[in-house]
């Protein structure tokens, strides 16, 4: 038993954080970035190693595991410098499916997105299928070597900017979730279109996207048909314990940081507000709270990466994680006063983009329901 | 909205006119003022038509003479349907003319009050600087006397509406008393030369209040505005109880309402699992949980503003109701996003803009910190019992 | 208690009359009466010597005709000093004389509405059995007619007062209509042949009301002492709200004042690391949200009584009221108890004993799930709006 | 880094679970257990090698660390049939201070402890001096060979039965925390007396224990002057762990075993109230709650056993797992209705003594204060 992380891993961390500080941070004043510094910091990041993290040494990666990469996470989103859902410095977000395709399709899919000539996007969503992945309508019919693809998916993120995109869809609409299944559909095939953007209260534009009779070969189904739901499981799953519970936890840490170092140096009434008992139970409160999130969120990461079933523990660790960290930015915003909603500080960013993270990739509700069922049967 | 509140024929007709007014006129403009920091002065125009601009001025002075429970109907009303309005009306309605009736010299009231009542003129007022928040006795700006009239020199933070006023109440260090005592208030206009408003302030919500920072170099303000000299602060803060209650708690309450209200219409319509995804418990309560709430906070401001009215004012019952009126709003215009899921999150639907313009209420007027201080010392010190 | 509530001359006096009378009389024997789980009926008595029982009968059957308003401001008073004494007091000027008032033949309300008043006759009243909680359509209990009058058979549980009282109003099915449509109340004398009281039940708090299971042996109720026939629940709930609101809720708010009140003497007085623990801002801002909580709690219950006695009698604004007060005053109790540390654990002081005390009251008269479902569905179906 | 717990002290839960669930659950409706009864159990445990758990192996115990008392704590904690405050059973209370001796001393007062014929109790708060050790009155005058020991101390557990105090004396207040020292006592001495006994809402009695003029020999001094302090911090740090972090999370998992068996059996309105979301949001609060404070705990525990400075870990650890306890019977006393009130249950007894965690040994409050002050260092 040992909750400490490996040298190695603490070495990464120490990378992470020093980029982080180094290049990121300074950017948060001026909000969105153009393309060049885009360019510059991914230079950079290539440059310091941290470059294609989750993907496997062969491949020309880091070859980090889950645990690595809730450390990346932790650690990039102590800053808004670079929103959220944006992975372009890194090359980051490749995820689970395409790094587990079949030879053939890894050649045809994988490399260009390693290459950094495509970027990928995953579309399960629709406008009566939030939660409840049974209500799909979009569906897949084989016709001799291709599929036919009909249907509409909604809150899709990058699929403006994506080339490629990780469709679930019916393939045997009687055979319930076993009936989903994954394909691999460029944008360009005709058919496809992104036909509306919606904007968020995060500022990124997830889009709406029309598949209209598109003709696919068959050789672009991911693994076979009736897999759809495990493989969205797979990137899901690792979404809730790395994208969503391990980046609560960096805005947790910056939040902590941006309390305590305001709090020293505000004076009211005479006294600095550090000297005030109330804000040092919230910089408690917030400290104590992450320590137990970090413990979830790694020892879920670890289990994944083990290959065990981490469904639970990916629930627990989202929900708890994103409500902590949403209570942490909070706490931080009411701190700082005016100066707190304003777009100077990154506060008010970071309050927008972590409350989002308590509804998106299954809101907190689906998140309760999901664990009370697995509990109820665990204590069978 | 059932009655609870035993409301007179009149005020019940002011409630529902008005909130037919904000319906029929403001709502389909708010998601667009938000997201264009632009304020809707146009809103405060229709309801100056319709005779409800500086409603609280006495009939001596053009006005009705209604009291803070009318006021807190209307403000809660119109933020129903846009929340910037009602910060527009309530801070026009609000600080300046109410210590302009209560503080000013007769010559003062027959200068400004009627011009209020019809609407010629809007108001902003203006306390707060980068280095004092709540702190009020740290303000810098500094008024020196210079023959009958003050030389002003500082700036100011924080100021609603400053884009769109044209008289101000400002309040500046006039000597060197300590803290508040050496605080009074000048009746600044709007073009005085040495006195400029600065670029709106962009913040997470409540966005089209036109807020912007006041700057005075070397300003002149002759005799006649001086509306009370230093030392005045204490008067002035229990005019402030009134608009403390009119204001910011009752845009709070219409602001959730609205939230409560969507939020039902949403889980009504939205179906997951084969049913509607109101039918499922765990989202009831969360319902019910805002409509406590909401009922709590409205029952605290009402009496609050009852009390008021009936000539009772207490601190404490203001703090209270604020307070607790503050974060009732964030809770139940969280859950309202939450409910609607990812939609909730979308700028196309109200509930990420509800959410985010009750945020700052907990932080401005006082923050809530601040009023949890006072509550604490009263009960502390025993002037505060149960 | 600020002046915060507006209430008349009349309502002043009577409040500070019985908080005299409970603190002279009640206050001591408080801790006393929970130790040995023995009901203080002897305070009622002294309750009624002064003219505070019956109170809300009409003046045409010896009382005073009080509203609800009155009625809360007596219980709460009285929960002040001592929380078993309220129930108790509650409960035989609650549900049953109430119900006979509303529902009652004339004879019936002649034969027993005069000596409610004078304390001749205390009262009970019971509803829920062992598989019927909440759910009352469960139950089993069985009234089967013999002749003019009833059979009756089945065991109640949870009958506050049963120890003590001498007419119980006794909610039975009386025949197979489904759920509530077949139930019918009935009137049961103390010592009518079949009909016994239980051994009290031993509970986390409200230890010495008398509470105790009521068996039903064949026991022959005759047909003057049918209340209303199967089909009149609803009727009698319109009763309960009057009655949900006066008691329960109430005494919540009685016993988290006297809590507040405490945890404030506490906090002045005990010192530690050189200052009075008052003077720490976490411990200050504690109080401040046990004084906005009651506060909030307040403002809703007088505003449901005010209504209620108005004659606007919404069960949303009950549900409401309840569910609030019931969670505040936890909330208020438990805090209070974490101030006096491991003296708020010791039985020498009644920090605990509130504690204790209220913690029930969330689940007893309809619990909060309950209460929460009722407003969760008003809202879903859209009766309830913002 | 691994966050399962080894083979032997699974085996070890395993043992402890089957004990709780076989001798100790059956006897809760008994409510207070008699002499005979605790004697009977006493033979039972010792037979099942549940003996002086903490107690190094060669003097006869089982040498368990932090992390195995943990689980001992934890699983003991599911049942209430034993007074939480209560160690005769298991004699496993030996702590710290007793073990830690040198030689001569452990001859004299551990041994006679470990052969049963002592009970020890501990004596540091008083009635001025409960979070704030500066305000002890409490002194030690040197006397030739021999301490002088004035004072009155509040709350002590145990007192009546025991035998012998391990006690908390300034010798020098002039040096503030540095001048206290802590002295064995043994309780027949001349001067010592219980003077009052508090009733509490737990049902246990602490009481006032009065010394004056009390006369030992300087022999009684553990350690060297000055030296109390760090010695109370060994003893209420570990129980800060261990008596409150890990039994929180054994009264949690019974509320759990207890909630969920109820809700499938409780039928109202034609249903289970498992059936009801509200009550599944419940479970599912509590189990995830405590996950992770299982978590905190186990991580505390572990660096304990590997004697680094666990002091800001034991106050997040105690002050985040009494609070999750309490919520977790909370919610199961709600969702049993009235008779989640009666003594027939063991819920309202659960009720009781959870809630008392919060405040013995360190109030929430406090434990806020002392986090963030830790925490404001860090941040430095």
């Amino acid at each position: 038993m040992d909750f400490d992380l490996p040298e190695d891993l603490q070495l990464f961390q120490t990378l992470m954080r020093r980029f982080v500080d180094r290049e990121l941070i300074p950017l948060e004043p001026r909000g969105e970035l153009d393309a060049a510094t885009h360019d510059m910091l991914r230079e950079k990041a290539k440059a310091a190693g941290l470059w294609m993290l989750d993907v496997p040494v062969e491949l020309g990666g880091q070859g980090l595991g889950a645990v690595g990469m809730s450390i990346f996470w932790e650690e990039l989103s102590r800053t808004v410098a670079i929103s959220p859902r944006d992975t372009r410095v890194f090359r980051s977000l490749v995820g689970p499916i395409l790094l587990g395709l079949k030879r053939e399709q890894k050649e045809r899919f994988l490399m260009p997105v390693l290459r950094g000539d495509w970027t990928p996007c995953f579309a399960i969503t629709e406008a009566d299928a939030g939660s409840d992945p049974t209500s799909i309508r979009t569906v897949a019919v084989r016709d001799g070597d291709h599929y036919v693809i009909n249907g509409v998916k909604r809150f899709i993120t990058d699929a403006r900017r994506a080339d490629v995109v990780q469709l679930i869809a019916y393939t045997d609409k009687s055979k319930g979730l076993r009936g989903l299944s994954c394909f691999l559909v460029e944008m360009r095939t005709p058919g496809v279109s992104v036909t509306a953007d919606y904007d968020t209260m995060m500022g990124d534009r997830p889009c709406e996207v029309t598949f209209d009779n598109v003709r696919i070969p068959a050789t672009n189904l991911v693994g076979s048909e009736g897999d759809g739901m495990a493989l969205a499981q797979q990137w899901i799953t690792e979404g809730r314990i790395l994208r969503h519970g391990a980046r609560s936890l960096g805005v947790a840490e910056r939040c902590l940081e941006l309390g305590i170092s305001y709090s020293r140096q505000r004076q009211t009434f005479g006294a600095p507000l550090a000297a005030r008992q109330a804000i040092q139970f919230m910089i408690a409160d917030t400290y104590a709270e992450l320590q137990q999130a970090r413990l979830l969120v790694r020892d879920a990461a670890l289990d994944l990466e083990r290959g065990r079933d981490v469904r639970l523990k990916s629930w627990i660790a989202k929900s708890q994680a994103t409500e902590m960290g949403f209570r942490a930015v909070d706490r931080c915003m009411q701190m700082h006063g005016g100066m707190g909603l304003t777009t100077e500080m990154p506060i008010e960013r970071m309050w927008r983009e972590q409350r989002s993270f308590i509804i998106t990739e299954g809101a907190a509700e689906v998140m309760r329901a999901s664990i009370s069922k697995k509990v109820y049967d665990l204590y069978e | 909205m059932n009655g609870s509140e035993m409301l007179t024929d009149d005020q019940l007709m002011l409630r529902d006119t008005v909130r037919q007014i904000a319906e029929n006129n403001f709502q389909e403009i708010a998601a667009d003022a938000d997201r264009k920091f632009d304020p809707p002065i146009e809103n405060i125009k229709i309801l100056a038509e319709h005779g409800f601009t500086g409603t609280f001025v006495p009939e001596a002075y053009g006005g009705l003479g209604l009291g803070v429970l009318e006021n807190a109907l209307m403000y809660e009303q119109i933020a129903r349907s846009c929340a910037n309005t009602a910060i527009l009306m309530s801070v026009t309605d609000g600080a300046t003319p109410r210590a302009i009736l209560h503080l000013g010299t007769e010559e003062q009231k027959r200068r400004y009050l009627p011009r209020f009542v019809s609407g010629e003129l809007y108001s902003a007022w203006s306390m707060s600087e980068a280095e004092a928040g709540s702190d009020l006795g740290a303000m810098k700006s500094r008024a020196v006397a210079d023959g009958d009239g003050y030389r002003l020199n500082g700036s100011k933070m924080w100021c609603s509406c400053a884009q769109v006023a044209d008289l101000f109440l400002v309040l500046v260090r006039m000597n060197d008393a300590k803290g508040l005592a050496g605080v009074g208030g000048l009746l600044v206009e709007r073009g005085t030369p040495g006195f400029t408003i600065g670029e709106h302030l962009d913040l997470i919500g409540l966005r089209a209040t036109g807020m912007a920072p006041l700057f005075f170099d070397d300003c002149y303000v002759p005799a006649e505005n001086i509306l009370f000299p230093a030392g005045g602060m204490r008067d002035l803060l229990n005019v402030f109880n009134a608009d403390r209650i009119a204001g910011n708690p009752t845009i709070c309450l219409g602001v959730a309402a609205a939230a409560l209200n969507e939020a039902a219409e949403y889980v009504a319509s939205r179906r997951q699992f084969g049913k509607a995804i109101g039918d499922f418990q765990g989202l009831r309560w969360k319902l019910a949980d805002m409509a406590i709430d909401l009922e709590a906070a409205r029952a605290l401001v009402y009496r609050a503003a009852k009390n008021i009215d009936a000539g009772h004012v207490d601190h404490i019952d203001v703090s209270v109701a604020k307070t607790f009126t503050n974060e009732a709003a964030m809770r139940i215009t969280e859950t309202a996003m939450q409910l609607a899921g990812a939609y909730g999150l979308s700028t196309e639907y109200p509930f990420e803009r509800h959410y985010r313009d009750v945020r700052g209420m907990a932080i401005g007027y006082g923050s809530t910190e601040i009023h949890r201080n006072n509550i604490g010392k009263a009960i502390v010190e025993g002037s505060y019992r149960a």
